[in-house]
């Protein structure tokens, strides 16, 4: 299981074993939505805003 | 000893609440929450009371080898995969309607149809309350309708004491809040839509009917609005009893030893009944967040209105789940359910 | 011409409303408003919808000699002044449940008696819909309890139609907002516990019976729960019509016929029974604040449910009261009450 | 004289509104209302307020030539439109964000620029009580964004006073009910999720900003909050003011001052500010359905609390659209805009 | 080892919650429950969360000799009977105002003066996030204001990072539940007055200033709102920082730094700073019923906002109350408070 | 009828015309409540605040 940081607040996030590419996954400890830019070695990104559907 | 459980559906109201139960139980330990659209993503994403719990939703196709698999999916997915659902788990605990009623010929009439019916047989319906023999070792386990669970508790009393007949006038009015609908909710359950309603949304015809039937051997005229509030339904059953024991007319110390009888020793049941202050007849805000159903009961001539307020998302549905699983394991009946309501609560 | 007008209880909710209708009214003009514990305030400090308006309270001691007093005080009181009320004014409107009933018996049976029992025959009952002809000139015009009102709509087609026999099986379950306690509610009012709750405060023998089994002649099982709204009552009667219409049963299609052959040309009734979209039932939010009564029904078997919602201040009280008014004087039926409600709207 | 009127975007909820106000106002008559989703259903399928109104939903792209075109839609349709819209009548009232900002440059830093730049010298922003003479005879009105209306209500005469300078900190705090988000709210509107919150949505950088800083020549701090409301929003604006009216500090008696000048004579503020009973300050539920503003304000040392509320479909929507669409045509300012608010009332 | 422990004013909200929380304590056992009110009623007639409690309110006037003295009574009562609480209790573990503050001179400041003030140099303050050391053995403990509570936990972190100096602007506007007033509110807190506010209740002048001054070194504009839910402190603080650690301005990262040097390792403290979901910043509701504290934050240029959301009643009440219980008796921290939220949650 | 000036807003108030001493109403324009301390003249001043009341 690989380990990245969190662009938002530095913590490490473990990727799941089979990552890919692509995949969502959010941050443990901010849950800022980070999108798996590279696998080896892991690499983080924030992933597109969903903020716009979030607000009114 | 801890058992090892998959809660299936976990990004949904009712598998939040298993999560919630399962992770604080002495007993259970939850390995796997499934979720198809927030794969990968902390449950705390979903549920933020449970931002604390180290969990990621994962894929429902590839599941564990678990003691027990909790299934809060939608009506139809677990007969469709009740197999997978059995090879993965001793135990299927369904919180869905797929395993509520006895016959195939139930399913035709009141669904639409079922894919899997050899399983019928051999599934228990969850609620204690109503017997508990089936529950012991029990493979299939199926939690009731919450709105199913507060009319029968109301009702079950009168039954037993053999005030109410089968054929005997039965109107269950039932008032219920948003949760109901489930996390996926439509057009109608939007915030502007559904504040503040009193909405007759099932008039006439709901399929609660039918595993009441079944489990009660009455039948009744069902109706039932959606209130503002999230958590809660409420049953108001207006019954005109002519069984055996309605001789001379029925008074309130009737109904108390009838009500008394039915749940001497239930641990969550809790009767209330008239009395003073401001909570005199059941209410769901008292027993929010918990797995108590309050039950009362007032006379009036012929009729007797018979009242259960429950947590439809806990006694509903996955308290309930808990409890029958509890009862199917063999554990303390209690455990993991002993939660306390609140005082003062707004709306929960 | 202008009417002159006094209201009596001007500081609670039902005269807050009076004044409301009144200040904008074509033909009437409010000379008073009364109120013992805000003397001398402006009625916006009471009410802050009305702050534009230029009034302040007086004592009810000192009444005005005026064309039209309405009465909007706490039961008792108006038969305890009905003599100087009707010295001070041409028509006593009156929204308490004092000349209600039409006998002395009546109201030993169901109050604690009477004290001017001499003025019951002269008072008319307000609902137009039942009946507009006594209501022409009227002295005293008794406006209806807001439960009663919602039931008695969603009733009588069913009896007009000869569904519904005098000796059919009824039940009437009502769900109200807040606003029926008054403003003066106590401890059960308040915000924390009146929040949130569906509350079986009336579950049997609620006074409002009596003026539904007077006008429609029906007895009926009357159940009313709290919930939370602070404007509004909805009332579910669920039926068991047997009278001569009723031949093989009753279809939807009977029912349409038979609530628009009540209604037709009825300015203040809706009816709204099935359709498409979010709303499909009579409900409350949807008539706020005005003096609308939704009407609608359901077939079900033997069973047939009969629904109204209204605004309890409205068409339950004040409404009702200054349409009433409106036939008493002559008036264009409608004056003063053409508001239009809200969409979206949350719980008014 | 009679001006015909279409109302774009008419199932939304600002649209719906439009169709309130206009069905009853004396010298509209509305004859298109679209809805590309509802096309040929009733408006009250939609509204439910609005069931006695004969008029069906029509394909936009259908437009009928009116004197006024009402534009309701989501940002970015009416610049997108605005040629046909013209072509279609006299005066394109807009309730979008599209023609509000004054350049094409200020579309670039706060939206994602602009698409039919030509015109924004045309449009005037419609808020009356910034100044009316832009108005007469306006071919495009810009109805303002709610959250900026009652933020500039609340501040405009402290800066009319000069007690408020552009560099003055000034800190506004909204709370805003769930009807700002649309009919079409996303998950985050769903009634089990957005009911009881007090949710900080936008916690920075809300696009009002902008519009503020435009008409009031102010930069502010901006902060929004969901809280459990539908209709409603309320600005509390903490500023320091630091003019050349502040010396030796600033008295209540100097904001009734301000606030008076600046808002004499205007149909639609009501000043609350202090006073006595339980409504001292602006509050968003006294003006519910209305096209008032309530403004207030408290001295605090060195900090001036500036409030305002309004119903945040009406000043902040459609009313305020409706106002500048009569001073565009030159009609009596407050025609259809004569709606008296509710007490009680609960969450409108 | 059990500890006893009595509670003074159990009939009302915070007292009520200590009931809940102490009798479900692993180490407290409560043996007498005060209400002058409610003498000799049990402890559900009040509460019905807690009918299954075999408790009746007792007269305050006969305390018992007890290890823990719980007061939660109206400012002014418990330094009125100090001495008879302490001579009755090892420790007393006051929820009111009367010790929170240091020094006299405080009190003639912010309140009516202090009848006991030899007692405030041995008192307390509770919120242990704020220091742990004084807690060991304090015989007076003072738990801290509901709103003051929630607008510290938000701010800490900004002063110990050297973020915020004490001259800095601060601005902490508060949105609260009805249950801050107590059970026995007034006019303003009755279900029709108080549904759907947006009320600015303390525009200025909140006396929690006074608390936060002393324990934080800063000096804020504090405004405080009424909204609609029951349970719920939610403080949204607009900061302006000039300390040495702004250096080239304030960047969410340096934010995130600050918040987990302050709160790491604390049980109660939960960070909520965006991510996704619905659910981005501290709620109310996701904490309800529970001890935690949700503390978020946004960088927006030299603006700072830091959010809190607390449980009034129990993180600002009865949670805090325990929870600096368990630190003065040199129990586990976390007895009796490790309670979990719910969702879906209304208004709880 | 006798007037008398707010002391809150400045606005004039209209007193009832047989106002006496002590007698309470409310400022029409702030609201205020306005205590009658003087009928020839008629002089107002703030009444004993409710405020306590009114907050939570
Ligand atoms: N809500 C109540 O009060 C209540 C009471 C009693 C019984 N129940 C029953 O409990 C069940 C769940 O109800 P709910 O209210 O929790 O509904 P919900 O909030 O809509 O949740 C449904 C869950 O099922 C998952 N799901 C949907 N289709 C699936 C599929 N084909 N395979 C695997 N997972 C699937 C969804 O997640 P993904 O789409 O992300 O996979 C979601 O997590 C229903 O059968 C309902 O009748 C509910
Ligand atoms: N609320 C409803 O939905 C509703 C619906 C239908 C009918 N009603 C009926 O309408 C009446 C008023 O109801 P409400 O809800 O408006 O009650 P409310 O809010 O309690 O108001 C009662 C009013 O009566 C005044 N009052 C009380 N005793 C009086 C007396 N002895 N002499 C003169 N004035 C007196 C009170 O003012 P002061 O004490 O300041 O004088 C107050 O203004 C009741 O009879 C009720 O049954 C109410
Ligand atoms: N809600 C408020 O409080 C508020 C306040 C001030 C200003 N506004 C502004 O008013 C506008 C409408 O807001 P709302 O809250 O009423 O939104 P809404 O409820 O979502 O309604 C939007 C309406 O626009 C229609 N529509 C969407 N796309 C369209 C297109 N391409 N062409 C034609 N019609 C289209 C929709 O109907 P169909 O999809 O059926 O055509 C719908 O009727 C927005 O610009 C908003 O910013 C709203
Ligand atoms: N509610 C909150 O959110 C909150 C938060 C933080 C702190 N607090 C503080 O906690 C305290 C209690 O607040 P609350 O909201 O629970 O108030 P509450 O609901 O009004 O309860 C007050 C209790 O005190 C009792 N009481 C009143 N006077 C008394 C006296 N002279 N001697 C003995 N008992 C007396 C009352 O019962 P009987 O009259 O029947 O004896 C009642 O049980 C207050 O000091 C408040 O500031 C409250
Ligand atoms: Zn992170
Ligand atoms: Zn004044």
């Amino acid at each position: 299981m690989s380990e990245a940081d969190c662009v938002t607040c530095g913590d490490s996030v473990a990727l799941p074993e089979d990552a890919e590419v692509g995949e969502i996954v959010d941050c443990g400890s901010c849950g800022t939505e980070l999108e798996v830019v590279g696998v080896d070695p892991a690499e983080l990104a924030e992933a597109p805003d969903l903020a716009e559907d979030w607000g009114e | 000893m801890t058992l090892t459980a998959s809660v299936v559906g976990a990004s949904g109201f009712a598998g939040g609440e298993l999560l919630r139960l399962l992770s604080a139980h002495p007993e259970f330990e939850v390995v796997q929450a499934t979720s198809r659209e927030y794969e990968n993503r902390t449950v705390g994403h979903v549920h933020p009371n449970l931002r604390e719990l180290d969990l990621r939703f994962s894929d429902p196709e590839g599941l564990e080898s678990v003691d027990a698999l909790f299934a809060a999916t939608p009506h139809g997915v677990s007969m469709a995969n009740v197999e997978s659902y059995l090879g993965a788990a001793e135990r299927l605990i369904d919180l869905s309607a797929d395993f509520r009623l006895g016959t195939e010929a139930a399913y035709d009439e009141w669904y639409d149809g079922h894919t899997a019916p050899e399983y019928l047989d051999g599934a228990t319906y969850a609620l204690p309350e109503l017997g508990r023999e089936g529950l012991a070792d029990a493979d299939i386990v199926a939690s009731g309708g919450c709105n199913a669970t507060a009319t029968m508790l109301a009702l079950k009393p009168l039954v037993d004491a053999d005030l109410l007949q089968p054929d005997d006038q039965v109107v269950a009015d039932l008032k219920v809040g948003s949760s109901e609908g489930g996390a996926g909710g439509g057009a109608a359950s939007s915030h502007p839509e559904r504040s503040g309603v009193v909405r007759p949304y099932a008039p006439t015809g709901h399929r609660h009917e039918a595993e009441i039937e079944e489990q009660l051997g009455l039948s009744l005229s069902f109706t039932v609005h959606a209130v503002d509030m999230v958590r809660g339904a409420a049953a108001t059953c207006h019954t005109f009893p002519t069984g055996p024991s309605v001789e001379g007319g029925v008074e309130t110390a009737d109904l108390w030893s009838a009500y008394r009888d039915a749940y001497e020793g239930e641990p969550f049941v809790r009767l209330v009944a008239g009395g003073g202050g401001v909570y005199r007849y059941p209410e769901p805000k008292s027993v929010a967040g918990t797995n108590l159903a309050e039950v009362g009961f007032a006379a009036d001539g012929e009729r007797v209105v018979a009242f259960a307020a429950i947590d439809n998302v806990m006694k509903g549905a996955a308290g309930q789940a808990v409890h029958a699983a509890n009862l199917a394991f063999g554990l303390e009946e209690t455990a993991g359910l002993t939660q306390t309501g609140f005082h003062p609560v707004g709306s929960p």
